[in-house]
């Protein structure tokens, strides 16, 4: 664990090993950000949330087991201040409202392009919320 | 010949629902495809060339361009999914789901479409989607045939019955000859199919001058 | 009576043949969205890719791999699009699909298909369609539930009939007992449906000791 207070620490949380490992490449190159642990369904980020205290969580929504949604909840039952970023793919979109009702600081699309991932996170673990660009206006 | 034809009855009203129930697994079948094969992967490779670090000016431009192509093919994507099987329907409902459609639907269109939810109900998942694709098929025509400005949408329940009522402010049409044109089209057709895999009562009121209404009453 | 009958025939003939109309047409629109909207959009991409200057072999690594994420999308659009309509059917025909068909299914399974083309014949786009479903769904149900080696498929034609016979050497199975199951299969009732469309006769011969066999006659 590092101990440079200018890195933001993070965990993330997806179903699909291919996304995680594309997301964990981008972020390796990032120098302000440590990627602490990776989780596959919502029990495990539940879990890693526990063992690392991140920063900043970036989680997908449609998981096995314990959705995003359901995640999110436990997760501030735990931890009141978590900071959490919902990850949503083209289908989801009618869901990212149950995220932010459950307590989410923010979302993006997972087609976000790289800057805008860097900009939510810099931006929620600086106690502000986060809203997609690309999201239709229908949200 | 009352009881073959009962018993005939009951094999095609089977054939119908076979053919139905096929079609609506097929379009779940396609959509998780699509969400959980190639949507990941789309997803990906957005990232993967987004972390490459290029010192060329041409080359960021062709990352750039690469990055809107995938934007263009998640976006139709999206649409495919999104004829195939509202995500809204299996997540959140038949209610949830029409807002959602007829919201849509009133973005671009010059037809207004009013919902109103008169009672709330509960109704399974297999009977929503009858619905809903009735329901859909009813504003479909509305905008391609009615001319109208206004569709009112209404659901209710009372007792054992989702009561469904629609009308529009439109042209109208004549519903035998419409029936007898064996060329014709494919969707008031679907929408008696529906009705009847859902045991419902059909009712279609239409004329020139008062425009169409639909009257449909489901057993829950 | 046997008016009321005949007409209601006649309704639901229509409306089984509108129910796979609207979904053959589906297909075909989402196969073609995949294969002319999403495929040269992929193909795009690749070439983009490929066309960057790395420096780093850990970008070089990271360029490769969107490449193989590339390959594999198109590979199972063109098997989502293969599934929902075989692009040789359109282009070639009936008789080359069913080859090809054919061929995929001995490449993967214990069971042996033999296809036999006894005369060659004329028939529409449409029936063509129609007939390659029944086969297709002929040959699941005999890779699914005959436990059988071989299945010889047969087609010819006379005078104004199409004529089809299969005959699979697996363990047969009691077709009334598998129609009363209300709760059962779908591709039963789907094969007869088409056959219904087609005005074809359609016997199916099975037993415990015989395996399964079907003889289809289909006017041209
Ligand atoms: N709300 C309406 N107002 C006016 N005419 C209508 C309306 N709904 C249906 N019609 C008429 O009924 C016909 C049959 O409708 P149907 O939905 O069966 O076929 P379609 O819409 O023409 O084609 P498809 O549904 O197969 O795309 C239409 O062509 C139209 O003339
Ligand atoms: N060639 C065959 N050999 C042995 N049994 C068969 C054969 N074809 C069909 N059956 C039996 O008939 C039943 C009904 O077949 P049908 O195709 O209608 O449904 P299914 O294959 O079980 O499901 P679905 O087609 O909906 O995927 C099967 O479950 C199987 O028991
Ligand atoms: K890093
Ligand atoms: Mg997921
Ligand atoms: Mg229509
Ligand atoms: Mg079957």
């Amino acid at each position: 664990m590092s101990q440079n207070h200018d890195q933001i620490k993070l965990v993330i949380a997806d179903d699909h090993e291919i996304f995680r490992d594309g997301l964990a490449l981008m972020l390796a190159k990032q120098p302000h950000i440590e990627l602490a642990a990776q989780a596959e369904d919502g029990n495990e980020l539940v879990d890693i949330v526990k063992k690392y205290e991140p920063d900043v969580i970036l989680t997908d929504i449609k998981m096995p087991r314990l959705d995003g949604i359901a995640a999110t909840q436990e997760i501030l039952k735990l931890y009141p201040a978590a900071k959490i970023i919902a990850l949503s793919m083209f289908d989801e979109e009618s869901l990212i409202v149950d995220m932010l009702e459950a307590g989410a600081k923010g979302y993006l699309l997972k087609n976000a392009d790289k800057q805008e991932i860097l900009d939510a996170i810099t931006e929620v673990y600086n106690d502000k919320v986060f809203y997609c660009r690309h999201t239709s206006a229908r949200l | 010949i009352v009881m073959y034809h009962r018993r005939y009855v009951a094999l095609q009203k089977e054939r119908i629902f076979a053919e139905i129930t096929m079609q609506e697994n097929e379009r779940k079948r396609i959509a998780t495809d699509l969400h959980d094969g190639i949507g990941p992967l789309l997803s990906t490779i957005k990232l993967n060339i987004n972390s490459i670090d290029v010192v060329e000016e041409g080359d960021r431009l062709i990352i750039t361009k690469a990055g809107k192509h995938i934007d263009e093919i998640i976006k139709s994507m999206r649409q495919i999914s999104y004829n195939l099987l509202p995500n809204t329907l299996e997540r959140k409902g038949l209610i949830e789901a029409l807002k959602e459609f007829v919201e849509h639907a009133n973005e671009t269109k010059t037809l207004q479409v009013h919902l109103q939810i008169v009672q709330h109900f509960d109704v399974s998942p297999e009977k929503s989607i009858h619905i809903f694709r009735m329901l859909q098929e009813i504003v479909h025509n509305t905008v391609k045939h009615a001319k109208a400005k206004n569709l009112q949408i209404g659901l209710g329940a009372e007792e054992n019955h989702i009561l469904i009522l629609t009308k529009d402010d439109g042209c109208g049409f004549d519903p035998l000859k419409e029936k007898d044109k064996s060329s014709g089209g494919l969707g008031l057709k679907s929408i008696e199919s529906r009705a009847d895999v859902l045991n419902a009562k059909l009712v279609i009121d239409t004329g020139p001058s008062k425009g169409t209404s639909y009257f449909i009453k489901i057993p829950i």
